[in-house]
């Protein structure tokens, strides 16, 4: 029998039904859907043992209390820590903490810039090699500038300054800056502390306290634990402001305020409240009293948009209250001036000051270096106005071609620089342009501190510690430390300098490194001025007609200048703020209205440097005659969570001195608006 | 065997006594629809290999082209059971003439259906869960066990034609299958009758148990919501008249008569009277839709389901009036149904009403806004999805070409060509 | 007449007809039940040649060891490298599969990638706590590590090899396409007991989706 | 074909305080870092986004300066009477273990999104393709939750990985799993939450400050009147937000 066609078939016949009744197609069809359950290109679950270690947030500003989980000695989630007197839950930056150690957007090993301009990976000793050139060539022609304002980091960049004759050590512009230039000038010694604790009654003015603003985690807290879920607050709280922003969405009140009219609005309560006959110790009280006679209500509406019968209103809760507090800020954390937290200040005195403290800090631990207090007083932004041409500059955590106002005018500078080096965990717009990027560990790689942040109401030292080994990474104090080589008496290892620190505060390190913090309560302030003639000369200064308004919006969720916007953290920009590359810049419908302006429009921005293009959305939370930009887009460096999206809102920002206290401000800025 | 003409090189293949077009100017003919059957399979491999992502559907529309497009072939395939359960159960002679385009075109259907069934499941691999681990109280649990065994009732009743293809059926053992088969055809037609109509009922079933979606939402009889027999009827109120409206088509494309005009009135007259069944119960069911169950269930109104010019009234007025009334009285009224262009217009507007209805039922539902404060949202289908619903097209196209070609699925061709034969009008496509 | 023919003729040869038949249906089922299940499956060994019986009976140890229940609930699993360090810092026997596990693994400070017959895809959550011995021999007094009639591991040896009794090492069955060990547990074996109506009140648990499926 | 409603000694559930969120994301981020969520470059398109938490926008519609704002946290309602798990035909969801939680089981799930369809809340979110972690961000995937493949529903399960950990605890402590302290399992956006303003435990516990907060006066559900018997609760002392979470006719709100 020959095998045929028909054969064949037969015999496929046969195979078939055997086939059919073997357990091959079955067991086949059912582990191929099991297959689909664990495909190899899908990322698997980490196995181990789940510990936990605390810690302080070092990138996050509010500092945070962190409780790290770890699995299997590898930490995957960045935790709130309930018992650290800064925590108690978490920002959203502080929540994407774990995951930004391996963001794409960190440096993952030195660079240095070849002649071609391209960076090149190098190893550390050719690094930190280059680094001693470039210093050792620019002699005592150094500045050097830190976007890290809390740590003993600003110790070590002094001396090391200060031992090769320099001091052009310059911290990022923050409030804490404003606050302090302030307190000094009233008569302060430490930094002006706030004790939100046992206040009954906060009026936020242009600081968003819950989102932004100082210790923002605990001002959360805080708000919260006087809220019991659906009750009446046992804690009255209003925010005055120019956006009905994060803070103002849970306020028992939104009183708008034009931007850049704060000082006017405190100023106004303050004259009604010593018209009350409420007065201050201050020795230049009388003085003070005179100077508000000229803020009646009046003219304050003029100047602020608020009615005199809400300017009343809000006096008389002051006035009910028996511990109120009234903080002063800007939205965005910077740029505010110094008068008025001066004026909030003076107008806390007037109420009697019961929730004022005066935080000590602590006195530099290294021989050469200078206070806090002198750092804080010199102002980077009136130094960039110089055009100043050093021949080497340090960044440190710092991202100035980003961040300052007129960032173009500082990647200018920064490219006529002989020589620039950026200590940076990611490669951020500043760090793009330097010769030298040396990856810095992240708080959580690294044991740095954080000293009394500002807005804590005590003295505050905490330590960030290491819970994960990061290969390629070298903290930049080692290295300037290192480069010193005791000169200047400097110690060897940053360590040392942080174990000197809490040796300084009374604090036991070992405790410290371990998660705890160090605590001691902060005296209430001496006798401090009122200064009315400085508040006078800042206010009068605030007369400028405005056309439009600039009223930036920072959320924290979109990271700070140097992180970036977190990856985890893309999905919380909502629809209406981001689609695709093209933000959205918000003002109320009267505005709209009045500039024939309607949602969806693309326009173009102007202010007296920079330009930027968005499109218009109708937000009704933000007064007439302004627009809201936010912060935290127009990324150009990092990675493809930042970069591509919007545009960044400091390309608008035009510093000008403020009167009075000499300090740079950029909170009154009129900018264009064109339909494109 | 017609004298004095050129035969077809495959012409020993072809049915006897038909004539059709030479063997070259078919594989012309088939050559468009090749390509667009590749085009389609390069977008079904594309999803099959990287997932429903590079189709336009997203969160809001998990249901988009695909499930619209299967309701509709659904619906209009259901010409295939309901003229099988006309001809077979109820003995309505004639149909025996157009029953075979039924069948192939109710085949078509359904496994078309099921094939762009499996690129929309993100899972295809575990398609078969829905018969080893099926929850029974899910509609769609219904749908994919009644789809999938009347598709097989297909096959068994496809079957018996490709058997009395010319040369198979000269083997006696085929042609012996072939006519048990059709003995058994009956039960076969009873069978496709009761599946498929809890099929095309658990369809509408799956939508009007969606008790989270006003837009769909029905109350209704026992376990089953008004849309379950809505469905069911719209399905046999124009699958009938898509069988037709086919067999016009190829009537068109080959320029030979195919099925008498008798058979197709009657189709006429069957699907207008079942569709004005419908059309009275939709009307009835909008109306306590719109002034019971909507307010009282979902606190909205009727003018909140409707939104701008996407979604507008106007669709919800096309599909019931222009769609269903018009054609209702049309085919129901013999001297308009009679009137050759009337009732093909009655016919397309028919079946065009389906499939709006599908349409509304799918996208429109999703659309809606539940929430107090989300807004309505757009739905546009991409390419993917519609080079796999080409494809199924394309499918279906191929398929009755070669059926037409080489099945005798035309009783009455022979007989109604006899005339144009003699007048020397050439068969021309496939 | 010739239709009789025919049949006759079929009658007569049907073996012969059939047999292309029946040889497909033998080769078919030769492959599918015989050489199917040894081709789907891949076998390895353990990367160390670990006995229970000298870690038990030699050093006197006990399985809870190092297979405990932490404080939190978790089980321990598998020990670290770290904790068997404590007394393998340096090889105290003689024997080979200890000098290659001191050398590539304790001095290296890596873990040992062992590979788990009951190992549980991702997907599932199986609680150790949840059947715990001391809890299932309320009523099956068959478990009762108390009892000096049961074996000590009576309880995990319904799921895990019998590994107290073994010195050497079962071969580590691995299903090619699924990358299943053999001998894990599947969802039927779970369900044997979830799904069994006497333990739904004596046991808290049901046979709920998210009961394992995590 | 309705939905069965089951009753369980426990039921866990929500109380999201509206006058306490203000929308800064903080529960999002943990979210998806608890949950394994993949990050994406692009989250503009909203409705292509996985988000087992979402919070929404809410306005009054007022012009300035009348106008307000409040934020709703927007988690899986864990109806009930769910809308999802009775139209899922191969029992990959279901509402079936105490506590009351709607499991999602990923490998079960064909991917056929009748769920999503039948959600009014969008709580559903389909996995359009592999999720893709950028390189090394794959490390710090948590160990609880199993990462999801292409072609497979998910959503929100109130950390359910958080309820079996607190039972094996409470199971090694010898106390009885159904006896939770209060806080003794919470979410991990109840945790991350700086405002306090998601409370969680079991809505049948009067021991659990949860209980009592469903019955306060501001307490409100979404679309209630569905019937879908959320297990998600909201408070506002605000008309116009509780107004805001659910649909009402004309004559109703005139009502009152």
């Amino acid at each position: 029998m020959g095998f045929d066609r028909r054969a064949f078939l037969k015999f496929a016949g046969g195979a078939g039904a055997g086939i059919a009744v073997s357990p091959l197609p079955w067991k086949l069809l059912d582990d191929v859907s099991i297959w689909s359950q664990n495909w190899s290109w899908i990322p698997a679950n980490p196995r181990g043992e789940t510990t936990y270690e605390l810690t302080t947030s070092k990138l996050c500003p509010s500092a945070c209390g962190l409780k790290v989980r770890l699995t299997g000695g590898m930490p995957v989630r960045a935790l709130g820590n309930p018992d650290h007197p800064l925590g108690g839950g978490l920002s959203a930056l502080a929540a994407a903490e774990v995951q930004l150690m391996h963001s794409p957007a960190r440096v993952k090993t030195p660079l240095r810039r070849d002649s071609g301009g391209n960076f090149i990976p190098i190893g550390w000793e050719e690094a930190e090699e280059a680094l001693a050139g470039g210093l050792d060539a620019a002699g005592a022609d150094i500045a050097c500038v830190s976007g890290d304002e809390t740590g003993s980091g600003l110790d070590v960049l002094s001396a090391f300054l200060g031992e090769r004759g320099s001091d052009k050590l310059y911290l990022m512009p923050s409030e804490a800056q404003s606050a302090a230039r302030a307190w000094r000038l009233m008569g302060g010694s430490g930094q002006p502390g706030y004790d939100l604790e046992s206040s009954d009654f906060i009026l936020a003015v242009g600081a968003n306290v819950l989102e932004s603003w100082g210790t923002f985690i605990r001002n959360r807290r805080i708000f919260a634990a006087a809220r019991p879920h659906g009750e009446e607050p046992e804690r009255g709280f209003v925010y005055a402001g120019p956006v009905q922003n994060n803070s103002a969405a849970v306020a028992d009140s939104w009183i708008p305020l034009k931007p850049g009219s704060e000082l006017i609005f405190i100023l106004g309560l303050a004259a009604i409240l010593t018209q009350r006959g409420l007065s201050a110790a201050a020795p230049d009280f009388a003085s003070f009293r005179e100077m508000l006679a000229g803020f009646d209500p009046q003219k304050v509406y003029a100047l602020t948009g608020v009615s005199p019968q809400t300017l009343q209103n809000t006096a008389a809760a002051l006035l009910r209250a028996d511990r109120p507090l009234v903080l002063a800020g800007s939205e965005c954390n910077q740029g505010g001036g110094a008068a008025q937290i001066l004026a909030a200040l003076a107008l806390n005195l007037l109420l009697g000051g019961r929730c004022l403290r005066d935080i000590p800090l602590a006195r530099p631990v290294l021989p050469a270096a200078e206070g806090r207090q002198e750092v804080q007083n010199r102002d980077l932004v009136a130094y960039m106005a110089q055009k100043p041409n050093p021949q080497a500059l340090i960044l440190y955590e710092a991202n100035p071609v980003y961040a300052l106002p007129d960032p173009e005018s500082a990647a200018v500078a920064l490219r006529n620089t002989p020589f620039k080096v950026s200590f940076s965990a990611f490669m951020d717009e500043s760090s793009a342009l330097c010769d030298l990027v040396l990856p810095m560990p992240l708080g959580l790689e690294r044991l740095d501190d954080i000293e009394s942040p500002y807005g804590c109401g005590k003295v505050f030292y905490a330590l960030s510690r290491r819970t994960l080994e990061t290969a390629d990474t070298r903290h930049g104090m080692d290295i300037l430390l290192r480069l010193s080589a005791g000169r200047g008496g400097l110690p060897a290892s940053y360590r040392e300098v942080l174990e000197a620190r809490s040796a300084a505060l009374g604090a036991d390190h070992s405790a410290l490194e371990a998660g705890e913090v160090f605590e001691a309560k902060a005296p209430a302030p001496g006798r401090l001025m009122l200064l009315p003639e400085i508040l006078n000369r800042a206010a009068e200064s605030k007369n400028s007609v405005i056309s439009l308004a600039l009223a930036p919006v920072q959320k924290i969720a979109l990271g700070t200048a140097q992180t970036g916007i977190p990856p985890f953290n893309v999905k919380t920009i909502r629809g209406n703020e981001l689609s695709g590359a093209e933000m959205s810049i918000f003002i109320n419908s009267a505005t709209a209205y009045s500039r024939g302006l309607r949602e969806g429009d693309r326009v173009r921005l102007a202010g007296k440097h920079g330009e930027i293009r968005a499109r218009v959305l109708i937000f009704e939370g933000i007064v007439p005659d302004a627009v809201g930009v936010p912060m935290g887009f127009g990324h150009t460096a990092l990675d493809v969570f930042s970069r591509n999206k919007g545009a960044n809102a400091t390309e608008l920002f035009t510093a000008t001195p403020e009167a009075g206290t000499g300090f740079t401000l950029w909170n009154q800025i009129d900018v264009s608006i064109v339909k494109i | 065997m017609l004298k004095g003409k050129f035969l077809p090189l495959d012409s020993e293949l072809l049915p006897e006594g038909s004539e059709r077009c030479s063997l070259s100017k078919f594989i012309l003919w088939l050559l468009p629809i090749g390509l667009l059957l590749l085009w389609g399979l390069y977008a079904a491999f594309k999803v099959l290999a990287n997932g429903l992502g590079v189709t336009g559907l997203d969160d809001y529309f998990g249901f988009g082209l695909w499930i619209t497009f299967d309701l509709a072939v659904i619906a209009l395939g259901a010409g295939a059971f309901f003229t099988g359960l006309l001809r077979y159960i109820l003995n309505i002679d004639p149909l025996k003439n157009i029953i075979n385009l039924a069948v192939i075109v109710g085949f078509i259907c359904y496994s078309g259906a099921m094939l762009i069934l499996v690129l929309d499941i993100g899972q295809p691999l575990r398609a078969w869960f829905g018969y080893w681990h099926a929850n029974v109280h899910s509609m769609l649990t219904e749908v994919i066990f009644c789809i999938t065994c009347y598709c097989a009732v297909l096959v068994i009743e496809y079957i018996p034609l490709i058997l009395e293809q010319r040369q198979l059926d000269r083997i006696p053992l085929i042609r012996h299958l072939a006519h048990n088969f059709h003995v058994f055809m009956p039960l076969f037609a009873g069978i496709g009758a009761f599946l498929s109509t809890f099929h095309q009922g658990s369809l509408g079933g799956m939508y009007g148990v969606m008790f989270g979606r006003p837009y769909a939402f029905r109350e209704g009889f026992f376990i089953w919501p008004w849309t379950f027999f809505l469905f069911v009827l719209s399905a046999v109120g124009s699958g009938p008249l898509f069988t037709v409206l086919i067999a016009s088509l190829m009537e068109k494309i080959t320029g030979r008569k195919l099925v008498s005009w008798e058979v197709k009135s009657i189709m006429g007259k069957i699907a207008g009277t079942m569709l004005s069944v419908y059309i009275v119960f939709k009307l009835l069911d909008t109306w306590w839709w719109m002034t019971d169950t909507l307010p009282s269930r979902a606190g909205l109104t009727f003018d909140q389901m409707f939104y701008g010019w996407i979604y507008g009234k106007w669709l919800m007025f096309l599909e019931i009036i222009i769609c269903g009334l018009l054609p209702c009285v049309i085919l129901l009224k013999k001297s308009l149904r009679e009137r050759v262009r009337l009732f093909y217009a009655a016919a397309l507007l028919d079946c065009l009403g389906i499939v709006i209805n599908r349409y509304v039922m799918t996208v429109q539902t999703l659309a809606q806004p539940v929430l107090p404060f989300d807004s309505w949202a757009t739905y546009v289908p991409n390419w993917v999805e519609w080079a796999a619903s080409i494809l199924v097209i394309a499918y279906g196209a191929f398929l009755l070409s070669l059926s037409y070609r080489y099945l005798p699925i035309f009783p009455q061709e022979a007989a109604l060509n006899r005339d144009c034969g003699s007048l020397g009008l050439p068969g021309r496509g496939s | 007449m010739e239709e009789k023919q025919q049949k006759a003729a079929g009658a007569a040869g049907l073996f012969g007809a059939a047999a292309p038949f029946l040889l497909g249906l033998v080769i078919a089922l030769a492959f599918g039940w015989w050489l199917f299940p040894g081709l789907l499956f891949s076998e390895k060994q353990q990367p160390v040649a670990f006995s229970h019986k000298t870690h038990l009976e030699d050093a006197g140890q006990s399985c809870a060891d190092c297979h405990f229940l932490r404080e939190d609930g978790s089980f321990s699993g598998l020990p670290p490298t770290e904790a068997c360090a404590s007394c393998h810092s340096s090889a105290i026997g003689e024997s080979r599969a200890e000098l290659d596990y001191v050398e590539n693994y304790v001095e290296r400070g890596k873990e040992v990638p062992w590979l788990v017959h009951q190992k549980q895809p991702d997907n599932v959550f199986f609680s150790h706590a949840a059947h715990s011995q001391a809890f299932c021999a309320t009523c099956h007094v068959e478990f009762d590590p108390e009892d000096e009639e049961n074996k000590p591991d009576a309880l995990c040896s319904v799921c895990h090899l019998p590994v107290e009794e073994l010195d050497k090492q079962v071969a580590y069955r691995e299903n090619r396409l699924t990358g299943y060990s053999k001998t894990t547990m599947k969802m039927a074996r779970c369900e044997s007991c979830h799904a069994n109506p006497n333990h739904l009140g004596a046991t808290n648990s049901n046979n709920a989706c998210y009961t394992c499926h995590k | 074909m309705s939905a069965e409603h089951k009753e369980f000694r426990i039921k866990w559930g929500m109380v999201i305080d509206l006058d306490k969120c203000t929308g800064c994301g903080a529960c999002m981020v943990a979210c998806q870092a608890e949950n394994n969520l993949a990050p994406t470059p692009d989250a503009s398109n909203k409705k292509k986004v996985m988000n087992w938490l979402v919070v929404y926008e809410l306005t009054n519609g007022k012009a300035f300066p009348a106008h307000e704002v409040a934020y709703l946290p927007r988690p899986c309602q864990q109806c009930g009477t769910q809308p999802c798990a009775s139209v899922c035909p191969v029992v990959a969801t279901e509402k079936n273990e105490e506590g009351g939680i709607v499991s999602q089981i990923y490998p079960r799930c064909i991917g056929c999104r009748y769920c999503m369809a039948a959600c009014p809340y969008h709580a559903r979110y389909f996995n359009w393709l592999d999720p893709v972690w950028p390189e090394g961000l794959d490390k710090v995937i948590s160990p609880d939750v199993s990462v999801r493949p292409r072609g497979v529903v998910e959503k929100c399960s109130f950390c359910h990985h958080r309820f079996m950990k607190a039972k094996d605890k409470a199971r090694v402590e010898k106390r009885d799993i159904f006896e939770l302290e209060d806080g003794e399992y919470v979410t991990a956006c109840a945790e991350a939450c700086p405002n306090g303003a998601i409370a969680f435990g079991d809505l049948l516990n009067p021991g659990h400050k949860v209980s009592a907060l469903a019955e306060s006066p501001h307490a409100f559900r979404l679309l209630a009147r569905l019937g879908t018997d959320p297990q998600v609760y909201y408070l506002s002392r605000r008309d116009w937000v509780r107004a805001q979470g659910d649909n009402r006719l004309a004559e109703e709100i005139t009502r009152g």
